[in-house]
Parts: structure tokens; C-alpha cells; sequence
């Protein structure tokens, strides 16, 4: 069966092509769709699409509606105003939802991360932030991230390596949790296995800054729904996927294993 | 009508923006600046409707789209 | 006394047949068209001619069409004499906004650089992102998409006090934060990686910053848009921003002396990147599915220059309704659309029956797109407003523009002046050297640009063990699915071209084919951003025609294309003008991206051998500088001998396992090695005072495994290469002095960052 | 004390942050939205100088740093 991703986007996305690429190098068949496409009775019919269409949706990077208002907060809302029956559906259904960066920044902002509700897994209004980072700054470095799912989590469970070099770029990247609840945030999240990635230093140590390169709490990198088939994190995968892409002489590298995972995970079951 | 929409970080949620622009500040020799924080503003014109119903609108607004309750406070004053 | 006359609502005609000299200076003044005497004349001749008088719009579209900025006035003369001309079999097209040069079979990548000095002065912020989105729509309109771009910077000293700065001025802290921001939060936007650029500080800059930008871009060799109408009949379709008075006499401002950085208001603009990004989008689609004819970027003198020039170029005329442009503010006036110079705007020109199509693609991004115009056959340019004809002229009038030859005077120093020695106290000068904002750590910029997006950059611009890294020479982006790349590098040095513009220009050309070499490309064509002071004196223009002449007797004679360029003169005000910048944005060919060269230090006990002869030229270099003996014999080179040293480095390359490679500029040997270093693995060389800090020409540091062999290969061709000593341990011992990794390391990377937030 | 200093663009410069935030508001249902502007504001706690100094400084700080009167306007409010 042919594996049909979209990945999504409106004026200011811009990571859409390589994540495309990502998906494609591995035999799925990946395509950029633009928001309209699911709702507006603009758009022609020859490019009219359905979130039905697809097995998997990807919110990838970039600066969605110039990261205006907030960091994802733009995108989240018109994906709720128009999507949001579907994509609770879909996401209830199993399918995978994934979101790299900006798209990391748009589920936490649609409520659909940390996602501890099975049954309602877009809540109605965002249960964590996605705050500036310590430093100020946009920051465009390499990090080293330390796998820690058990397995829940379908977008990593092909990966074997403990500790991974994916890049960050962003401004705003530090998780933050409801002041007061972090610890019981914390302990839900590592009790349901969500916890996906978080920030080490090159010996695998857990480190501040510039290891963490925001200040994240916990160190968290990357985090999963109860269910584990919504993932987001901040480091990009698809700069890591090949291995010229970071300077190493293998031909992949360890942003392959998050796609591979998913497809993988997609192949078994639908 | 036009309101003013103050989104405002909440108590005790750091404020890097803030902190650079203080450290920034006594740099440049303002030694008794003792604190800086900042505060995102949008000044919304809307038409059409009672300002009632217009301030409820607004309210829905910051709901929507506007804060993140997990980190803002808002506030929406009228200047005109 | 002036006649001003409204024939209809919002359009005035100007009595110039009338109108005495003094007159006509007083129209050219109150009219902000920056128009000399002898230009108005031309005019009133003209008009004369056609038995009227001239309408507002008109002479404001002539006081775009004739600016500096627009025709080349001052400039054209040199550049066809010494530096245009030269072109390489690749070349595709060079007449154009941007350089079009061969990539492979299938595709070419295109070429632009530009400064955005004057606006970035007044407000650093907005004219920085202006500068780029402005880059970008060069690149785009050739029917590429943009994949890389550039910036090379230039302030005054950051150290300098508050007291020190002229009324007016701003602080070059402010200035740099600003443009960094600018620039981020632009090119982050748009999603094209910032990949390269350079920082440089010198007094000169003090009142008269330097923000230039480059792009680079990559379209299949069949798709590549002409800057030209198609044909009689072809639609004008505006797309993009509303036009609104941002942007009114930006090219007349940029043509002028800076004055009054306060009340230039209308100059500057902001930028909406997230206008662009869709645009960007939008533009390469109706490309790709082969739906236009031509394309042109609304840049300086906004629709004016951008109808006459896509007209002009293929030999046609053409009718403009000016009411059917979207507008941002409802009251503008005619000329004030046509001149307008807001930001992120494409002009196409299309065949009827696709304009529906067009128009859908553009609706479907969120892209306002009008239908505001025709090609006509007859080279005349008429503008419609409601039913009014407004505007009337021959385009090839407006459109060519006059053409200067002005006169100039020498400043070169006669005598030479060598008052360099050796150091007392080495160690403490070279902390100094490494220390520099000049040559210290740019991470602090470099980081805030998303350098990887679009996931092709190969070699980033910071290079080595991770949190550790080091400067490299050139970044390589892989634009296509094959392995091959693009080697880009923007340089210059300042400090050489002051004292002598010549061999300072030479030098910079050098530079930038080592920092090319030096990653494992193949030089393969060049563009140039050339900014000067105001070219009405004498010697400022005297400063030009010798880079001039330096760039193209380098070109030539090395075999490298000029593909593109800019002038950008007037970077003076009354505290005097720019140290002469001719910046360069070099582009190499990588044959294959998993074979580029790194510039930081790989193993321990790896020989360390320099290519290439030095000697003693101190002028311009930052040794004098530190040290403050002074030097005016700057650094010659020979571009048939630099041909030949790259020729055997990119063979040398294919020969020999090559761990890493970086050439030595600000500082020399020393500082070089010291940067191939800092990564964490220190050497030990002896080097003698001349060897450490000269900076000659035309060398490089090569770590290699098999180092007599290396050498060997150098001398069988009659070129020079040495080993100079070996990697390892944690100092960095030069013989005559040493110091610990450590304190270097320390020392380079808060020499720039120190002075920031 | 507490000043708010109000930082917001001078008429007739763009503001693509304003024109986001609307185009958002109105897609998302709010059509009486007519207009948003963005503005910034830094709320400064200065001490240990009269409200007169501290007036004049913070006409400093937005030369220096807060503002750039080719773009901005800029406002100062007492609020503490
Ligand atoms: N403004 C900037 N933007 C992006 N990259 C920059 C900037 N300034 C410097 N860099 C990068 O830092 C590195 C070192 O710059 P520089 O010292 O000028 O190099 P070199 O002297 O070898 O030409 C290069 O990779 C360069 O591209
Ligand atoms: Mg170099």
C-alpha cells in the first residue's frame, strides 16, 4: 500500500520541502498541501484535498504567518477553526500527527500536546507554552538529544541509538508547564512514557545552556501524546537525514530513524 | 470603537525580552533602571456592533488566538 | 515665478518651457527629483520638442530613470571600459537583475548583490530586511528559487563613546543590533538560509555604515525568465504588497549624500516577509507551469523604472491604467503610485489567455494581483489614470538616461612608508590580533540567521567539534539532487583599499578565490557590490576607477566572470566618506559536497604545511593596525600566478588525503592557525616575524597525512609550499612565542560579542 | 516608580505584524475587525531619581535603544 503523507502549510512555512524529501527518500509518497486545500471553495478541484486522503500529517517548520502574535499560534488557530472534528477524529483513529519546530509550536498551541486526554486529544485551550528562549535569541545550532521513550511513542520506536544530533532553530523553544503544576506535568508525562527527547550534553549529560539551547524545562526536547502517535519537538530531524547534511560520510544519519519509525509504524497497521 | 489588547506574561513566567532590554539599559549607563518587562499590545478597531457585544468578541479573541493562558494574562482597556 | 497647474484632480503641470536656469533648480529641488541643471535642460529641450509642458508624473519618472541609482550615471563609463565585457562560455545572461551562469545540464543558478546602505544608516532595522527582501526579488524574477543568501556589514568602531558620535548619528551598536535583527527576521521568515557574510569595523564607517546583501538562487536552464516584456499584447499583472507612499524617492535618497538621518522618513520602510514568502511561492508556480513571458522585481523607482525597463529591453512600448493598482492609502496621487517603491511587488507580463490562470495562482497563495497594463508596439510609454493620459514619453528618453565621465584626482601615497618591526612582548600582540572584532568569533550573528534551512547547506559558516566550533572559508550549499555544490564566499578588506584602492581591490579578488579554493571548489564566477563616497569629487572617484581597473584586470587575466553587480556611491556625509569597498561575492563550483573542506584541525601529529610565498606587506594589515606602525605597502598579487597556485591546490586535493585547509587574510599566519585550531587541538610551528603576521597574497594552511609528498607536488610546478610544523597538544606554539589554546580561545570568542547583548 | 513606555509605528509604516493578526482574526470569524496595530510596550521600574529625571532618562532610553523616531512614536505613562 502507498503511504500517503501531507505536509502542511500556510504563507510562512518553510520547511515543507525537505520534510517532503525526508519522506520520500524512503518510499512514501509525501506532498506539500496548503491549508486551503481542505476548506476553502476557492481552490480548484483537481486540488481540492481531504484530510482523509492522507496517513499521516506533518506540521513542519518555519515562521507560520510570520510566527506572528506567537510562535504557532496563527496556524493552530485556523487549523481549529476549520479542521478541528477531523483532526480529533483522525488523531483518535491511530493516524500519526507529527510537528517539527513551528509545527511542534502549533500542536502545544492547538492543545493537542501534551494530549493526556485519549478521548479528547485536541483540548480547548493550550495546556503548555512553547516560551521564548532564555537567550533572547533565535538560535541556529546543533544539539545532542537523549532518546528516553519506552516505546510508546511511533515516531521513534525504530530508533536505537541513545543519544542523536539533530539541529535547533528557533526563538521559541523553552517548554513551559502551568507555574506551580511542573512536578505533577512531569510525573504524568513520564508515567504515561511521553517524554521523547530531551537536551544532553556530548558525554550524555543533562546540561544548561548551550547544551539546553532554551532553557526548556526538564530539558525537553521532544515530548509525545498519551497515545503516541502525536509528536512534537523542536530540533529538526530532516536536517539530520542525510549524512552530507552534517558532514559525516554515511549516506543517513539520525534524523532518518523518525520517519522510518512512522512509516514503519503505518506499514503494520493500516 | 478601538481597544487595547494587553498581553501580559503572568506572575513568575521569566521574561528573557525583558531581561535583555534591562541589562541592555545599564549598559548604555541607565544605572537606575531596577526592572523591565514587556508587554505585547494590539490595538483592535472593530465596527459594527455594541460595545458590549464587541468587548465579549474581544475576549473570545484573546481566547482564540491572542494569550496563551498557560503563560498570559490579558486585559483589554478602551481608548476610543 | 514657477507655474504649478492642476489639469486634472491630483495631477499638476510644471511650466518649464517657461522657466528660467535658476527656475528649473528650483523645480528639480521642490520636486525632490535630484536632477542637475544641465539634466532639467535636457528636459525642457525635450518637451520643447513635444510643443508642452511637462505633468508632474512625468518629471518624476525622470528623476527616477535618471538617478545614480538607476542609470549608472557616474559609473557606466568605467565599468564598460575596464571590468564589463569579459564572459566565459557558462555565462548565460549578465543583462539582467541578477547573473544567470550554468550549474549543470539541466540547471543554472543565478546571482545578485546589492547594498542598502543609506536606508539601514536611518533605520538599520527595517533597511537591513528591506535589503534582503530586496535581494531576493532580483533572483526570483529570473525564475529562481532563491536558496542562499548573504550579507557583508560594515560599522564603525563598536568602542566608540556616546560623546564621540556627530548630532544625528547612531551608535554602531545600535546600528549592527538593528541590521542583525533586520536580517534574521526577514531571511528566517522567507526561509532562505543566511550562509555567509563578514562584519567589518573601521572609523570610516562611523557615519556611513555598509549593509550589502547577496542571494543566490537555482532554476532550470528552460525556465529562466527574461527581465523583459514577451510581445505586443502580453498583460502587465502587478502582484504582491499594496502600494502605498512608502518608498516615495528612495533612489534619490540613495543618490545623494546622507544629511539628515531623521526626516527621511518616507525613504524607509519595514518589509512584510510574510508577503514575500507566499509570493515567492506563488511566482516560481506560474514559472514552473510556463505561464509568463517576463518578469521584473519593483525595486528603486517602484513601476516607473520597472514598466520602462521590461518595455525598453524587448523594443516595445506600453499603456499603464494606473487606477487599477491596489492601493494601501485610497488619497495617493498618480506619480506617487507610479514611483512608489513599496515593498514586495513582482511585475509579470503575461499572454491573455493565461492571465486567468495567473491571477488564480496568485488568489490561491493569498497574493493581491492586478491587471493594470499592455505591451504596445510603438516605444511609447503612456500612463492612464481613470480616462485622463497623464503621461506621454518616448521610453528610450526616460529609460537611458545620461551617461558622465567625471573627472579625477590621485591620492596615492608616492613615498613608501615601513615603519613595521618586531613586537616586544609577541604574545600580548597577538592577543590583541585574535581578539579584534574583526577577526574575532561572528557567532553571535551567525547564529540568529537560520543558516540550514531548506536542509542543503553542506559547510556552514561555523565549522568543527560541536560547541566548539571554528570560522570556515566559504559555505556550500547542494542546490539539486546531485552532488554537486556551490562554494559562496563575500569579501573584501577595507583596510588595503583605503590606502591603496588598487592593489586593495586586487587583494580582496585574491581573498575571495583562496577562501573558495580553500574549501575544494572551483572558482566559477564573481559579483560585486561597489561602495564608494561621492563621485562629484575628484578623488572619491579616482578611488573608484582604480578598483575598477584592479577588478577587471583580475578578472581577466585570472579567468573569472564578473556575473553581476552594484554600484552604490554617496556613502559620505560631512565627517567624510567610506574607506573605498568594493565587496565581492565569489561563487565556486564544489564537484561533489562530501569532498569540501573544513577549516578546523582533524589530528593530532598532521603536518602543517603553508602554500604559497610571503613577504613583507604590512599595508592594511592588521598587525600595523594593532601596533600602530605604519605601513603603506600593501600586499601585490599576480592573478596568473594565483591561477596557477589554485589549479594545483584543487588538484593537490583530488591527489592527496587534505584533513583541513583555511587561508591566511586579517592577522596572517598566525592568526589563521590559531582559528584552524580553536576547535581544541593545538600545533607546534616556527615560524619567523615576516612568516607569522605579513599578509601576503595568494597562500594557504594545509593540513595533509603525507606531507613531503604534498610539497614535492607544489615545487614540481614550480610553486612554493613548506611544512611549517604539526597538530597536536593544547598550545599553540609559534616558536617565537606560545600561548594556551585556552586563553586564545577565550580571548576569540568574546572579542565581537563582548560588545552586545 | 513605574513607567510604561509605549512604543508603536508612526502612521504610514507598514506593520505586517498588525496586518497578520487580522488577517487571522478575520479568518477566523471576527469580520468586524477592522484594523490592528502592534504595539510594544516596556514597563520600567526606575528609583532613586526624581519622576522628573527619571522622565528625562526614559526620553533617553527610547532614543538610545527603545525607539527609532524615523518609525516609532513613542509615549510615556506613569503607572506606579
Ligand atoms: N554577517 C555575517 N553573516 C553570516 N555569516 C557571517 C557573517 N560574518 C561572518 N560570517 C561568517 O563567519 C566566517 C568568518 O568570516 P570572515 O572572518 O570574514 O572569513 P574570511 O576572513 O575567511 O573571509 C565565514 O564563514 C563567514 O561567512
Ligand atoms: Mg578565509
Amino acid at each position: 500500500m502507498d503511504i500517503r503523507v501531507a505536509v502542511l502549510r500556510i504563507e510562512g512555512t518553510n520547511c515543507e520541502d525537505e520534510t517532503v524529501r525526508a519522506f520520500r527518500a524512503l518510499g512514501a509518497y509525501a506532498e506539500a498541501v496548503h491549508l486551503k486545500q481542505f476548506y476553502s471553495d476557492m481552490i480548484r478541484d483537481d486540488e481540492v484535498r481531504s484530510i482523509w486522503d492522507y496517513h499521516c500529517l506533518v506540521f513542519p517548520g518555519g515562521f507560520s504567518a510570520g510566527d506572528y502574535v506567537r510562535a504557532g499560534a496563527i496556524f493552530s488557530a485556523r487549523v481549529k477553526s476549520v479542521l478541528r472534528r477531523d483532526l480529533e477524529e483522525f488523531i483518535k483513529e491511530g493516524y500519526p500527527v507529527l510537528g517539527i519546530c513551528n509545527g511542534f509550536q502549533i500542536l502545544v498551541e492547538l492543545g493537542a500536546l501534551p494530549g493526556f486526554d485519549e478521548d479528547k486529544p485536541i483540548a480547548d485551550e493550550p495546556q503548555m507554552a512553547l516560551a521564548i528562549n532564555d537567550s533572547n535569541r533565535f538560535e541556529c545550532r546543533p544539539t545532542f538529544l537523549k532518546h528516553e521513550n519506552r516505546g510508546k511513542c511511533v515516531f521513534t520506536r525504530k530508533l536505537k541509538k541513545e543519544i542523536v544530533m539533530y539541529p535547533v532553530a528557533h526563538a521559541e523553544g523553552k517548554v513551559v508547564f502551568p507555574r506551580g503544576r511542573e512536578e505533577e506535568y512531569l510525573e504524568r508525562l513520564i508515567e504515561n512514557d511521553q517524554i521523547v527527547f530531551r537536551y544532553v550534553d556530548p558525554e550524555g549529560n543533562y546540561s544548561s545552556y548551550p547544551w539546553n539551547p532554551n532553557g526548556s524545562f526538564y530539558n525537553i526536547a521532544g515530548i509525545c501524546n498519551v497515545k503516541g502517535n502525536v509528536f512534537g519537538l523542536m530540533p529538526h530531524p530532516e536536517r539530520a537525514f542525510f549524512g552530507w547534511q552534517v558532514g559525516r560520510e554515511e549516506e543517513v544519519f539520525d534524523g532518518k530513524y523518525v520517519f522510518e519509525s512512522v512509516i514503519d509504524y503505518l506499514r503494520k497497521f493500516y | 470603537m478601538i481597544a487595547e489588547v494587553y498581553i501580559k506574561l503572568k506572575e513568575g513566567v521569566s521574561d528573557p525580552e525583558g531581561e535583555a532590554t534591562k541589562k541592555a539599559l545599564n549598559l548604555l549607563g541607565f544605572k537606575n533602571v531596577k526592572r523591565v518587562s514587556s508587554v505585547k499590545v494590539f490595538r483592535i478597531a472593530i465596527e459594527g456592533v455594541s460595545r458590549e457585544e464587541a468587548e465579549k468578541e474581544i475576549e473570545e479573541m484573546c481566547k482564540k488566538l491572542l494569550a496563551n493562558p498557560v503563560i498570559h494574562d490579558y486585559d483589554i482597556r478602551w481608548v476610543g | 515665478m514657477i507655474m504649478y497647474r492642476e489639469i486634472y484632480p491630483g495631477v499638476y503641470e510644471i511650466d518649464i518651457l517657461n522657466a528660467g536656469d535658476e527656475e528649473l533648480v528650483k523645480i528639480s529641488e521642490e520636486m525632490g527629483l535630484n536632477l542637475s541643471l544641465d539634466e532639467m535642460k535636457v528636459i525642457k529641450e525635450y518637451f520643447k520638442n513635444k510643443g508642452r509642458n511637462p505633468r508632474d508624473i512625468e518629471l518624476q519618472a525622470l528623476g527616477q530613470a535618471w538617478s545614480e541609482h538607476c542609470c549608472y550615471k557616474s559609473s557606466k563609463y568605467w565599468l564598460k571600459k575596464f571590468l564589463l565585457g569579459f564572459k566565459t562560455d557558462y555565462v548565460i545572461s549578465t543583462e539582467y537583475d541578477a547573473g544567470v551562469v550554468e550549474f549543470d545540464e539541466e540547471h543554472a543558478y543565478v546571482v545578485a548583490l546589492e547594498s542598502h546602505n543609506h536606508p539601514s544608516a536611518v533605520e538599520p532595522y527595517g533597511g537591513a530586511a528591506t535589503g534582503i527582501g530586496g535581494i531576493l526579488r532580483d533572483v526570483l524574477c529570473m525564475g529562481a528559487q532563491p536558496v542562499a543568501l548573504v550579507d557583508p556589514l560594515f560599522f564603525g568602531d563598536l568602542s566608540t563613546p556616546y560623546e564621540k558620535l556627530p548630532p544625528g548619528i547612531k551608535h554602531p551598536v545600535y546600528l549592527l543590533e538593528g541590521v542583525v535583527a533586520g536580517i534574521r527576521d526577514y531571511g528566517n521568515r522567507v526561509g532562505i538560509p543566511t550562509v555567509a557574510g563578514m562584519v567589518f569595523f573601521d572609523e570610516s564607517y562611523l557615519t556611513n555604515c555598509l549593509v550589502n546583501v547577496g542571494c543566490v538562487g537555482v532554476a532550470k536552464k528552460d525556465r529562466i525568465i527574461p527581465s523583459k516584456a514577451g510581445g505586443e499584447g502580453d498583460i502587465f499583472i502587478l502582484a504582491g504588497g499594496a502600494t502605498g507612499r512608502d518608498g516615495i524617492h528612495g533612489v534619490t535618497f540613495a543618490s545623494a549624500e546622507l544629511t539628515d538621518t531623521e526626516s527621511t522618513r518616507s525613504a524607509v520602510q519595514l518589509g512584510n516577509p510574510i508577503m514575500k514568502e507566499p509570493l515567492i511561492h506563488a511566482c516560481l508556480e506560474i514559472v514552473e507551469k510556463g505561464l509568463l513571458t517576463g518578469m521584473k522585481d519593483l525595486g528603486g523607482g517602484g513601476l516607473s523604472c520597472a514598466v520602462g525597463e521590461m518595455a525598453l529591453a524587448a523594443g516595445y512600448g506600453a499603456e499603464v491604467w494606473l487606477d487599477k493598482v491596489h492601493l494601501k492609502e485610497k488619497d495617493m496621487k498618480p506619480w506617487e503610485i507610479w514611483i512608489s517603491e513599496s515593498q514586495e511587488r513582482m511585475l509579470l507580463t503575461v499572454k491573455p489567455k493565461h492571465v486567468d490562470e495567473v491571477l488564480y495562482i496568485f488568489r490561491k497563495w493569498d497574493v493581491p494581483a492586478s491587471v493594470i497594463g499592455v505591451v504596445k508596439g510603438e516605444k511609447v510609454l503612456r500612463v492612464y489614470y481613470k480616462d485622463w493620459l497623464i503621461y506621454e514619453m518616448e521610453i528610450e528618453f526616460v529609460t537611458k538616461g545620461p551617461e558622465y565621465c567625471r573627472a579625477t584626482a590621485e591620492r596615492r601615497e608616492k613615498v613608501e612608508v615601513d615603519e613595521v618591526k618586531e613586537p616586544e612582548d609577541y604574545a600580548k600582540v597577538f592577543l590583541k590580533m585574535i581578539s579584534h572584532p574583526n577577526v574575532a568569533s561572528k557567532e553571535w550573528v551567525i547564529r540568529q540567521y537560520d543558516h540550514e534551512v531548506r536542509g542543503n547547506t553542506v559547510l556552514k559558516p561555523l565549522q568543527g567539534r560541536i560547541g566548539f566550533e571554528t570560522h570556515g572559508d566559504a559555505a556550500v550549499v547542494k542546490p539539486t539532487d546531485s552532488w554537486k555544490g556551490l562554494a559562496i564566499t563575500a569579501d573584501v578588506n577595507p583596510w588595503m583599499t583605503k590606502i591603496d584602492p588598487f592593489w586593495g581591490t586586487a587583494s580582496s579578488f585574491d581573498e575571495m578565490v583562496r577562501n573558495l579554493v580553500a574549501v575544494n571548489s572551483e572558482p566559477h564566477s564573481f559579483a560585486d557590490c561597489l561602495n564608494f563616497g561621492n563621485p562629484e569629487k575628484p578623488e572619491r572617484i579616482w578611488e573608484f576607477v582604480e578598483s575598477v581597473k584592479a577588478l577587471g584586470w583580475m578578472s581577466k587575466e585570472f579567468g573569472l566572470p564578473c556575473v553581476s553587480g552594484n554600484v552604490s556611491f554617496y556613502n559620505e556625509t560631512p565627517y567624510g566618506g567610506v574607506a573605498p569597498t568594493p565587496t565581492l561575492m565569489g561563487i565556486g563550483i564544489v564537484e561533489d559536497v562530501r569532498r569540501a573542506v573544513t577549516s578546523n584541525f582533524k589530528r593530532e601529529g598532521s603536518a602543517i604545511v603553508l602554500v604559497g610565498e610571503t613577504k613583507r606587506e604590512f599595508g592594511g594589515s592588521l598587525y600595523s593596525k594593532v601596533t600602530g606602525m605604519k605601513c603603506n605597502v600593501v600586499p601585490k598579487t599576480d592573478p596568473k600566478l594565483l591561477k596557477r597556485y589554485s589549479e594545483a591546490m584543487l588538484e593537490a586535493f583530488r591527489k592527496f588525503k587534505v584533513l583541513s585547509c583555511h587561508d591566511p587574510v586579517e592577522g596572517g599566519v598566525a592568526v589563521a592557525l590559531a582559528e584552524m585550531a580553536i576547535c581544541g587541538m593545538g600545533f607546534e610551528v616556527s615560524l619567523d616575524f615576516i612568516d607569522l603576521f605579513s599578509e601576503s597574497n595568494t597562500r594557504w594552511i594545509v593540513e595533509v597525512k603525507e606531507a613531503e609528498k604534498f610539497v614535492n607536488f607544489f615545487k614540481e610546478r614550480g610553486l612554493k609550499a613548506k611544512v611549517i610544523g604539526y597538530t597536536g597538544g593544547d598550545k599553540l606554539n609559534y616558536g617565537k612565542f606560545s600561548v594556551e589554546l585556552e586563553e586564545v580561545e577565550k580571548a576569540w570568542r568574546s572579542g565581537f560579542s563582548k560588545f552586545l547583548r
